[in-house]
């Protein structure tokens, strides 16, 4: 026994702790508790996975999935659900990386939260949050993977709404809980399917019985299963149509933005498909349509990014771009790929967004990219990591980014061209619209000195400086750290790690010319980038001028929240108002009900009419019974 | 007019009763006095009576001749009790008119 | 001639409750000469009590020897005893609800006290006859008592319209049944029972005019039991009479007369149910329908419960209908039932209704709960045995009901049945909403404690109904074991 | 005297002690309505016993079995199963939280109130414990009244329409239900449940296809009215909007079970081929009102009224799981009877408490109550997510199996249900967020206090069942499955047909593929 | 010969109770039914009811008819008004038809065929069988309908007595 249930316990004693006594422990208490049990549980995780001999090197380490279980969580008839935690290579990359950035962040997120009401409270979901992420790793079984999957979710809700005062922050939790609860549905039911066909939910039964089934018997309803999964993982990963709610999730704090919204939460998608890749391979067409969406995705996303004035926004887009990007790799068939692209991922957009923190903390809240500029003087250090971070996702050569997304658009090139294309430009975009925002920030006249500079509109950094300045030690460690990561992240060879895993596309992209193009798409954007906003600052609003409409469309994302609402959100809500409460539940069934009293009751009122008083009256109805008495009598049983 | 049969059958008898009957009924139901709308009940009653009576003669027993007479005494109780009711509510609405009664109703 | 023209002993015996009961009306009316002032004739309460006490133990040991009597004029069975102590029982009850009621109108006579055992002994008469001629003298010493009750406050023009109305109605029903009774007489030969249905079942009865013949006295019995469409003098005259008296008529001539029905068509008319059980199957569903319906419309409270009590003979034609044995048991059971809770339910009323009948109305009951809760509770209970909820008498007595129909394939009445009691707790409840849910208003201000013998009469109903709702093993297997076969 | 007869009969004997306590002090009726309903649930834990052991006893426990009335036999015959113990133990265990809640908020006719509610509390019981169908009718009624009364005296504005309301609707179904107990009595010779069950299944009862069919739409109908099924749901908003909080606890978490236990416990075992037949019809009626009670509740201003719909909704559920005749779907309807009686009586609680505090119900006279009252926050969080079936909280489970088991049996009803779970989140939320965020206004600070010590009281045993039941399922269900198994092996000897269990390799249709997408 | 008795009879009765019903002036209709009666006792005479004929002079014609017109006199009733209609005066015409059809039919169509009425076959319709069966078979029915008349005078005394204080 490796006792892995510690490693998710352990944030889970720290939420506890925090959450039951947080009001009235003092803040370094609180610190302690929140980032030493995601500490410890890294540490955790480094014990059991050198105990289990990954970091020996050796050639079957975890070929097969260590295994343990607890207790019964479920029992009903043939279907046993147990709470069991188990560890494959799969697993153990993303152990590496939720408790690794995730230990990070919450160092990160001391500093950046010190002035901060309701600080308890914010390591307490953090804590929470890493509890159900480690589940989700952890779990060996759909429902258990499931458990996780809502929890980060709830998590998620808790933190998006975390500033609970402003209706903003709150709408967009119930956004980003409500359609991952979409997702949900998709998962849900395909998990349905799943105890229906295999009579488990546990992996390793079902994909062993999988792997056994012939493709063209079972191809229907594995299809089924595998689009309704991946419904589930649109939603937790932001992928066309359930993007929506990720943008807005920005709502939240920015620690809250790297860590859920970027590194780990966000990547659970990928990971159950990662997971799931035996049901995918014999779902026909279904890799397909990940492939397609995930493209789709990683392109509007990118498009939508290239217009954004919040920088976190931008960062946001960028998110749900890459996210694209990893399910084309998935989609591809390079499962690999999309989970190495989760790492770097990880690295580099926890580290956008935590220096997007940063940049925040020194502007005392400020987030539109039109009022900062000239920061590079101020803070210095954060400049320089996320100079690290934008080379990084522009995917220029050595960094990190450069590994995963060659690897994703040499699978897809090889899945099919026109695919790579799109892929390309889109990291053109990227890297055009990531250094845009580092370009605005860093550079040129600082924008905020003639703002007056004295906004304090979202309430949340009560301190008002005069000047932007660095931060603290706290903060700019991790960003440190994560820097480094970034630029040399791309060498822990992760395909190779998990090729066992995923057996049927392990060789490595062949075509050479390929790697140059993405490669020079990244430069181009950088170049224009610099061009747009560092040569000729003039040349953005020109381009807008002159390309209005569809400016206008980018902007403003598309429309595409307006076009839920007008097509699903409002109907639905007015439907059920005006429709269903009023005229059906109102109207037709309580006005039936009341009507059979309405009747009875009118009934009465003419039997009771029969009562008029007057005894000749009565003496006729009694003449009448008798006749009708006597007919009936005389009449009835035959005449004798 | 056809020649008279020397005797009757007995549903003649039986026939006047039910007129009898009938006759009463219609008192009871267009007369508005109530003094008058008793005595057709009475009226009832004796038609009653000839039926008992003519059955009687018909199954030659002693029995319907007893069971008219219980209710000779029966309207004689039925008359006194009726007639003091008939009066109270003479000394409380000054009238006999029966469609006056009618104060309870619905 | 028949042979025992002199009575015995033993026929003495099973006629004594009459007796007693006669004797005790005579001695009342005798003392009511001697006595002349209100204190001295309270004794007429208590002693009007033991004289019914006494009937009815003499009732008891008269249902040890059963048999006939007098010619074959009365059969004491269990039937017959059964209904004989019902009746005395329920005229126990309805003494005790109306002496503080005689009071308070300052009528506190002996007559009244007289009539009720006059009445009551008519009453037994009807249910142990075997013979036509003693049903209709026992129906008529009931009901002319009846009428003279219904018309007790002499000078109150309400109670005269009653009388009026229950007497020519009344009179014209029984002119009906009379007419039923000559053809039945001209077709068999015999007013006996027994020899009815024998000279019914010989081969060459002439069955038409049978039917027609025990039409008509349907129609007498129907007016008695208030059955639909008879039933319609029902809601006017319990308006109308004394609410105590309401109370009585409510029960006890409609339970005399249930049992000289059940008797009737059971016994004499078996032979020909084929011709009357649908008759009576839709009499039945109309009674409940027309007591039920018009009932949600009242805003009186004795009114209201004349529908209900019609509603209620509804319920008890439909055990007729089964024509069974069970059926028989089953009205039994009910009216025992039925009796304990409307003389409960009336006593309440005429608790409240005080000097003059001035609160009847069913709003006048708002708030009683806060001011009286145990008269509310006690009412509480009456309107919940007359909805049929389990753990009082109606329930049960509705559960035979429907069970002896069930038994007898009357599927459709049965639900149409259940359904009526559905629609009866509507107004039930109305009152339950008045007394629970309003505020006091003017009307329970001023509420004197109900009086002793009241309380008696109500606290004795809530326990029967209790009791009949509990256990009502006791009183459904002597129903049961001397229903009619 | 079993247990079993000192947990039923002594909330009778409290109603008694009740009734005759002098008048005017009010604090007597409330120790001793708390004394007494603490005294029974305490009591009632012993009746868990013979459940925990490694193997699960067939039939019943603590069985009494006595004459009643002889003619007709009615028998009290009163016993305990898997079925049967935890909705024992759930009206316990609510009782006394109800007694607690209304603590302070019964202001007037206390002693009335108080033994209302412990009357309440013996006719629940005695429905879940009865064996006599007969028996089991009476108690049926029996919990009529009190509820009738708690809603119509204590309620809100418009109470007494309310509760006539409840008490007609109610009435309506149970009198037919009536009609089909005498009948099988008729056809039996008795009342007694197990002989009825028992000569059903060694056909000495046979019932013609028409005659079960009646008989089983007579029981339902009673049934559905109680839990409500759609479209009788229509009292149920109104009864809960009125109630006070004690009686939309009680209402809500044991009433509305009585319909569901009926269902389970009667119309499908005495009458499984009707019940086969109908359940097409039953299914497609729960899932409109799984979605139609969700999307009613959507967009309820009253936060009562919110809940209420949501009840339709989740009940919904558990008629979906009990038609499904599959062995989770049994499991996971009763488990839900459980959840819902915890997580929305919870809910109604919470709803009270804030209805003391400010003294309305409607969603916009709220907003921003979690700055002034974060625990009430919290308490109130925990849940709406309970409620809203997020995973280690009670009504996952419950939702899971229900679904898992529909699943197997009719995969696009699976769908539509699974689409009222997202419209769960929609509601709640929507609610908490009205309610809990945003910023509070001056007068509703001044007025939102943050939770007394009684109100923790309440909320911790019901916040611990929701943990408890959501992550260690095993402490409940063993006794549930196992009398489902019975229930549904009976089911499926009385059917001719394939047998619905989970079966591994079936094969998956077209259709229902299509459905699936 | 007992075809024009009855004849003449059943004419009087029909005629004087057919008066009774249209007569507006309550000591007519009284007058007529004294003339119903006594055509009755003479049919009873018909018929072989020797003593019922004379009790229903002396009985009916004599002591309850004098009842009526005793009240009718103290009441001093006139005669009717002419007010308004109730349904069941226009309803009653044809409800009595019909109530009389049916019973005509019956006991035209159904009764059972018998012998010619003539006067002097049954002869034991006399006070002697009478009493003897009265006071035989008939003994309790007698009895009772003592209590009967104690009733209806307690009754009558109950509603019509002045009241003496």
């Amino acid at each position: 026994m490796h006792q892995l249930w510690l490693i998710p316990l352990l944030p889970l004693a720290g939420f506890a702790i925090n959450g039951l006594f947080g009001r009235r422990l003092a803040k370094p208490v609180i610190n302690a508790v929140a980032v030493g049990s995601v500490l410890l549980s890294f540490l955790w995780v480094l014990k059991t996975l050198s105990a289990l001999g990954v970091f020996g090197g050796g050639e079957s380490v975890l070929e097969q999935a260590y295994q343990e279980h607890y207790f019964t969580w479920i029992q009903s008839g043939s279907l046993n659900i147990g709470v069991d935690f188990a560890i494959d290579r799969l697993t153990a990359v993303m152990l590496m990386i939720v408790t690794g950035i995730g230990s990070l962040i919450h160092i990160y997120a001391v500093g950046y939260m010190a002035h901060e009401g309701g600080y308890y409270r914010f390591f307490a979901y953090l804590n929470l949050f890493m509890f159900f992420m480690l589940t989700l790793v952890l779990g060996a079984n759909f429902l258990l993977l499931f458990v996780g999957w809502e929890g980060v979710g709830l998590c998620s809700y808790l933190l998006i709404g975390f500033y609970f005062l402003e209706k903003f922050a709150t709408d967009a939790g119930n956004k980003a809980f409500i359609v991952n609860r979409i997702g949900d549905f998709g998962f849900s039911l395909a998990v349905f399917l799943i105890a229906m066909h295999f009579g488990s939910l546990d992996f390793g039964t079902v994909f062993g019985k999988v792997k056994d089934m012939p493709v063209e018997s079972s191809a229907g309803w594995m299809t089924a299963i595998a689009l309704l999964l991946f419904v589930g993982a649109a939603g937790k990963s932001a992928q066309i149509p359930l993007y929506v709610w990720l943008p807005d999730a920005m709502a939240g704090p920015t620690p809250v933005s790297a860590l859920i919204h970027a590194a780990t939460m966000v990547t659970a998608g990928v990971y159950m498909v990662a997971r799931s890749s035996e049901i995918f391979l014999h779902a026909h067409g279904a890799l397909e349509v990940v492939a397609i969406v995930g493209l789709a995705t990683a392109f509007f996303a990118a498009t939508m990014g290239l217009a954004q004035t919040d920088i976190k926004k931008v960062y946001a887009y960028s998110t749900v771009s890459q996210l694209g990007y990893m399910f084309l790799g998935l989609g591809s068939g390079a499962f690999s790929a999309g989970i190495f692209h989760v790492m770097t991922h990880a690295f580099f957009k926890a580290l956008l967004f935590l220096g997007a923190g940063s940049v925040i903390h020194a502007m005392s809240g400020e987030q539109d990219l039109g009022k900062m500029g000239g920061l590079k003087k101020y803070t210095p250090i954060t400049f320089a990591t996320l100079l690290c971070a934008s080379v990084a996702i522009a995917g220029i050569p050595p960094f990190s980014g450069y590994h995963s997304k060659d690897a994703i658009l040499a699978a897809a090139y090889e899945f099919a061209p026109w695919m790579y294309w799109v892929g390309v430009v889109t990291a053109g975009m990227t890297a055009f619209y990531v250094f845009r925002a580092f370009f605005l920030a860093f550079f040129g006249e600082p924008r905020w000195k003639k703002a007056g500079h004295d906004k304090h509109e979202h309430g949340k950094h009560g301190h008002g400086h005069g000047e932007p300045h660095e931060s603290p030690a706290s903060m700019w460690i991790p960003l440190a750290v994560l820097a480094i990561l970034s630029l040399v992240g791309g060498y822990i060879n992760i395909p190779k790690w998990l090729e066992p895993m995923f057996k049927l596309h392990e060789e490595a992209p062949g075509t050479e010319w390929t790697v140059y193009v993405s490669v020079a798409a990244g430069v181009i954007g950088i170049a224009l980038a610099a061009l747009f906003y560092l040569v000729s600052p003039g040349i953005p609003e020109g381009l807008a001028r002159t390309f209005s409409t569809p400016y206008r469309w980018i902007y403003n994302k598309y429309f595409v929240d307006e076009f839920y609402d007008a097509l699903v959100v409002n109907p639905t809500v007015d439907g059920s108002r005006s429709l269903l409460w009023r005229v059906v539940d109102a109207g037709c069934i309580d006005g039936a009900v009341n009507g059979v009293g309405k009747t009875a009751r009118a009934v009465g009122g003419i039997l009771k009419r029969m009562q008029s008083g007057s005894i000749r009256s009565y003496a006729a109805w009694v003449v009448l019974g008798s006749i009708i008495v006597i007919t009936a009598m005389s009449m009835a049983g035959g005449g004798k | 007019m056809p020649p008279l049969p020397a005797s009757v059958p007995l549903s003649w008898y039986l026939m006047l009763s039910a007129i009898l009957f009938a006759l009463g009924v219609a008192g009871f139901l267009f007369r508005r006095n109530i003094i008058t709308v008793f005595m057709s009940i009475e009226l009832m009653l004796n038609a009653v009576n000839l039926s008992f009576v003519t059955f009687s003669y018909k199954l030659k027993q002693v029995d319907g001749h007893i069971f008219s007479f219980f209710v000779m005494v029966v309207a004689a109780a039925e008359a006194a009790v009726g007639l003091a009711i008939i009066l109270t509510v003479f000394k409380n609405r000054q009238t006999l008119e029966i469609d006056e009664v009618s104060s309870l109703k619905n | 001639m028949p042979a025992n023209a002199f009575p015995t002993g033993a026929e003495y015996l099973r006629f004594l409750p009459e007796i007693i009961l006669t004797l005790a009306g005579v001695v009342i009316m005798l003392l009511e000469a001697i006595f002349t002032n209100d204190e001295q004739r309270k004794i007429f309460g208590p002693l009007s009590i033991v004289a019914l006490l006494a009937a009815l133990l003499a009732s008891i040991s008269a249902a040890g020897d059963p048999g006939a009597a007098f010619s074959n004029m009365l059969i004491i069975d269990g039937f017959a005893s059964f209904f004989r102590a019902l009746v005395i029982g329920i005229g126990i009850i309805a003494i005790l609800s109306s002496t503080g009621y005689l009071r308070q109108e300052r009528m506190l006579g002996g007559e009244y006290h007289a009539l009720v055992l006059f009445s009551i002994m008519g009453q037994c008469v009807m249910v142990s006859a075997n013979e036509l001629i003693m049903i209709f003298i026992g129906l008529e010493i009931s009901s002319i008592a009846s009428y003279i009750l219904a018309g007790y406050l002499r000078d109150d023009p309400r109670n005269n319209e009653s009388a009026l109305k229950y007497f020519l109605l009344g009179s014209f029903a029984t002119a009906f049944l009379l007419y039923g009774v000559a053809w039945i007489y001209g077709l068999t030969g015999s007013t006996n029972l027994d020899q009815i249905r024998g000279a019914l079942q010989t081969s060459a009865a002439p069955l038409v005019m049978a039917g027609a013949a025990a039409a008509f006295m349907f129609v007498g019995f129907g007016f008695k039991i208030s059955a639909a469409p008879f039933q319609i003098w029902a809601p006017d005259v319990y308006q109308g009479a004394p609410a105590p008296v309401s109370g009585f008529l409510s029960v006890g001539p409609k339970a005399a007369a249930f049992a000289i029905l059940l008797r009737v068509f059971m016994t004499a008319f078996g032979p020909i149910a084929d011709r009357w059980e649908p008759m009576v199957w839709g009499c039945a569903l109309a009674t409940m329908i027309v007591g039920n319906f018009a009932a949600l419309q009242q805003s009186n409270i004795k009114r209201m419960l004349a529908y209900s009590s019609i509603a209620h003979a509804g319920y008890v034609l439909v055990a007729v209908t089964a024509h069974s044995e069970t059926g028989s048991a089953a009205a039994m059971f009910y009216l025992a039932a039925y009796a304990f809770t409307n003389l409960g339910a009336f006593a309440v009323v005429t608790y409240f209704a005080r000097k003059g009948e001035k609160y009847v109305a069913i709003d006048d009951f708002a708030g009683l709960s806060q001011r009286q809760p145990a008269m509310a509770a006690m009412l509480t209970i009456f309107l919940l045995s007359l909805i049929g909820v389990p753990l009082t008498a109606g329930f049960f007595g509705k559960f035979y009901i429907f069970k002896a129909a069930l038994d007898a394939n009357l599927t459709w009445l049965t639900v149409l049945g259940l359904l009526n009691s559905a629609v009866a707790a509507y107004y039930y409840l109305r009152l339950l909403v008045v007394m629970y849910f309003k505020d006091p208003g003017d009307s329970v201000e001023n509420l004197e404690p109900a009086g002793l013998s009241l309380q008696i009469a109500v606290y004795a109903s809530a326990l029967g109904t209790l009791l009949l709702g509990i256990f009502p093993g006791w009183v459904l297997d002597i129903a049961s074991k001397s229903a009619l076969k | 005297m079993s247990l079993l007869n000192i947990v039923l009969f002594l909330p009778l004997v409290g109603f008694l002690l009740l009734i005759f306590t002098p008048k005017g002090n009010d604090q007597l009726p409330r120790m001793l309505a708390l004394g007494i309903s603490l005294l029974v649930f305490v009591i009632s834990l012993g009746l868990i016993g013979p459940f925990m052991g490694s193997t699960i006893p067939e039939g019943y426990q603590f069985i009494t079995d006595s004459p009643w009335i002889n003619s007709p036999p009615i028998r009290y015959h009163v016993g305990l199963d898997g079925l049967s113990l935890w909705l024992v133990l759930l009206t316990t265990l609510l009782t006394p939280i109800a007694v607690l809640v209304s603590w302070k908020s019964i202001g007037h006719r206390v002693k009335e109130f108080f033994a209302f509610l412990i009357l309440l509390e013996f006719g629940l019981i005695g429905v879940f414990v009865s064996l006599d169908l007969f028996l089991f009718y009476v108690f049926w009624e029996v919990g009529l009244v009190p509820m009738y009364f708690l809603i119509g005296i204590w309620g809100h504005d418009r109470r007494i329409y309310a509760a006539v309301k409840f008490f007609l609707y109610t009435m309506a179904g149970s009198v037919l239900m009536l009609a089909g107990i005498i009948y099988l009595y008729n056809r039996a010779g008795t009342f007694d449940y197990v002989q009825i069950l028992g000569q059903l299944q060694s056909g000495r009862l046979v019932l013609s296809s028409q005659a079960e069919m009646l008989l089983f739409s007579a029981f339902f109908l009673a049934f559905a009215i109680k839990v409500p099924l759609f479209p009788l749901h229509t009292w149920l908003p109104d009864a809960h909007v009125e109630a006070p909080t004690a009686g939309s606890i009680m209402l809500a978490s044991v009433m509305l079970k009585m319909g569901t236990y009926g269902l389970v416990r009667y119309s499908v075992p005495l009458f499984p081929n009707a019940a086969h037949k109908a359940a097409p019809f039953i299914i497609g009626l729960a899932v409109i009102g799984i979605v139609y009670g969700a999307l009613v509740a959507l967009v309820q201003p009253n936060m009562k009224k919110l809940v209420a719909y949501s009840s339709v909704s989740h009940l919904g559920f558990v008629v979906l799981g009990v038609f499904s005749f599959t062995q989770q779907g049994l499991d996971g309807a009763v488990y839900q009877m459980l959840n819902h009686g915890i997580s929305t009586g919870a809910l109604f609680m919470l709803v009270g408490f804030l209805y003391e505090r400010r003294h309305s119900l409607e969603i916009s006279a709220y907003g921003g109550v979690a700055t002034p009252a974060p625990n009430l926050a919290i308490v109130f969080l925990i849940t709406t997510l309970a409620s809203v079936g997020l995973p280690m909280l009670n009504n996952f489970v419950g939702e899971y199996l229900v679904l898992q088991g529909a699943s197997q049996v009719n995969f696009t009803a699976t769908v539509f249900a699974a689409v009222g779970v997202i419209l769960s989140a929609c509601y709640m939320l929507w609610l908490y967020q009205r309610t809990f965020y945003g910023k509070a206004s001056e007068s509703l600070s001044h007025h939102m206090p943050d939770l007394s010590a009684r109100e923790w009281a309440v909320s911790l045993p019901l916040l611990l069942l929701m943990f408890w039941m959501g992550i260690y399922t095993q402490t409940f269900m063993p006794p549930i499955s196992a009398q489902n198994a019975r229930i549904l092996q009976q089911y499926q000897q009385q059917q001719n047909r394939p047998q619905l269990a989970v079966t591994p390799d079936r094969n998956f249709s077209a259709s229902e593929v299509a459905n699936a997408r | 010969m007992d075809a024009l008795l009855f004849m003449i009879f059943a004419a009087i009765a029909v005629v004087c109770a057919i008066n009774l019903v249209v007569q507006r002036h309550p000591i007519s209709s009284a007058l007529s039914l004294v003339g119903v009666m006594g055509a009755l006792a003479a049919l009873y005479l018909l018929l072989g009811g020797e003593f019922i004929a004379a009790a229903q002079l002396v009985v009916y014609a004599g002591a309850i008819m004098v009842l009526f017109v005793f009240v009718i006199m103290l009441l001093n009733a006139g005669t009717e008004a002419r007010g308004r209609r109730g349904w069941a005066h226009y309803a009653g015409v044809p409800l009595l038809l019909l109530l009389f059809g049916l019973i005509a039919c019956l006991i035209t169509r159904r009764m059972p065929a018998s012998e010619d009425v003539v006067f002097g076959q049954f002869t034991k319709g006399g006070p002697l069988d009478i009493g003897r069966a009265l006071f035989t078979t008939y003994l309790l029915p007698f009895e009772v309908t003592s209590v009967l008349i104690l009733v209806a005078i307690l009754g009558a005394i109950v509603l019509a007595r002045k009241e003496i204080d």
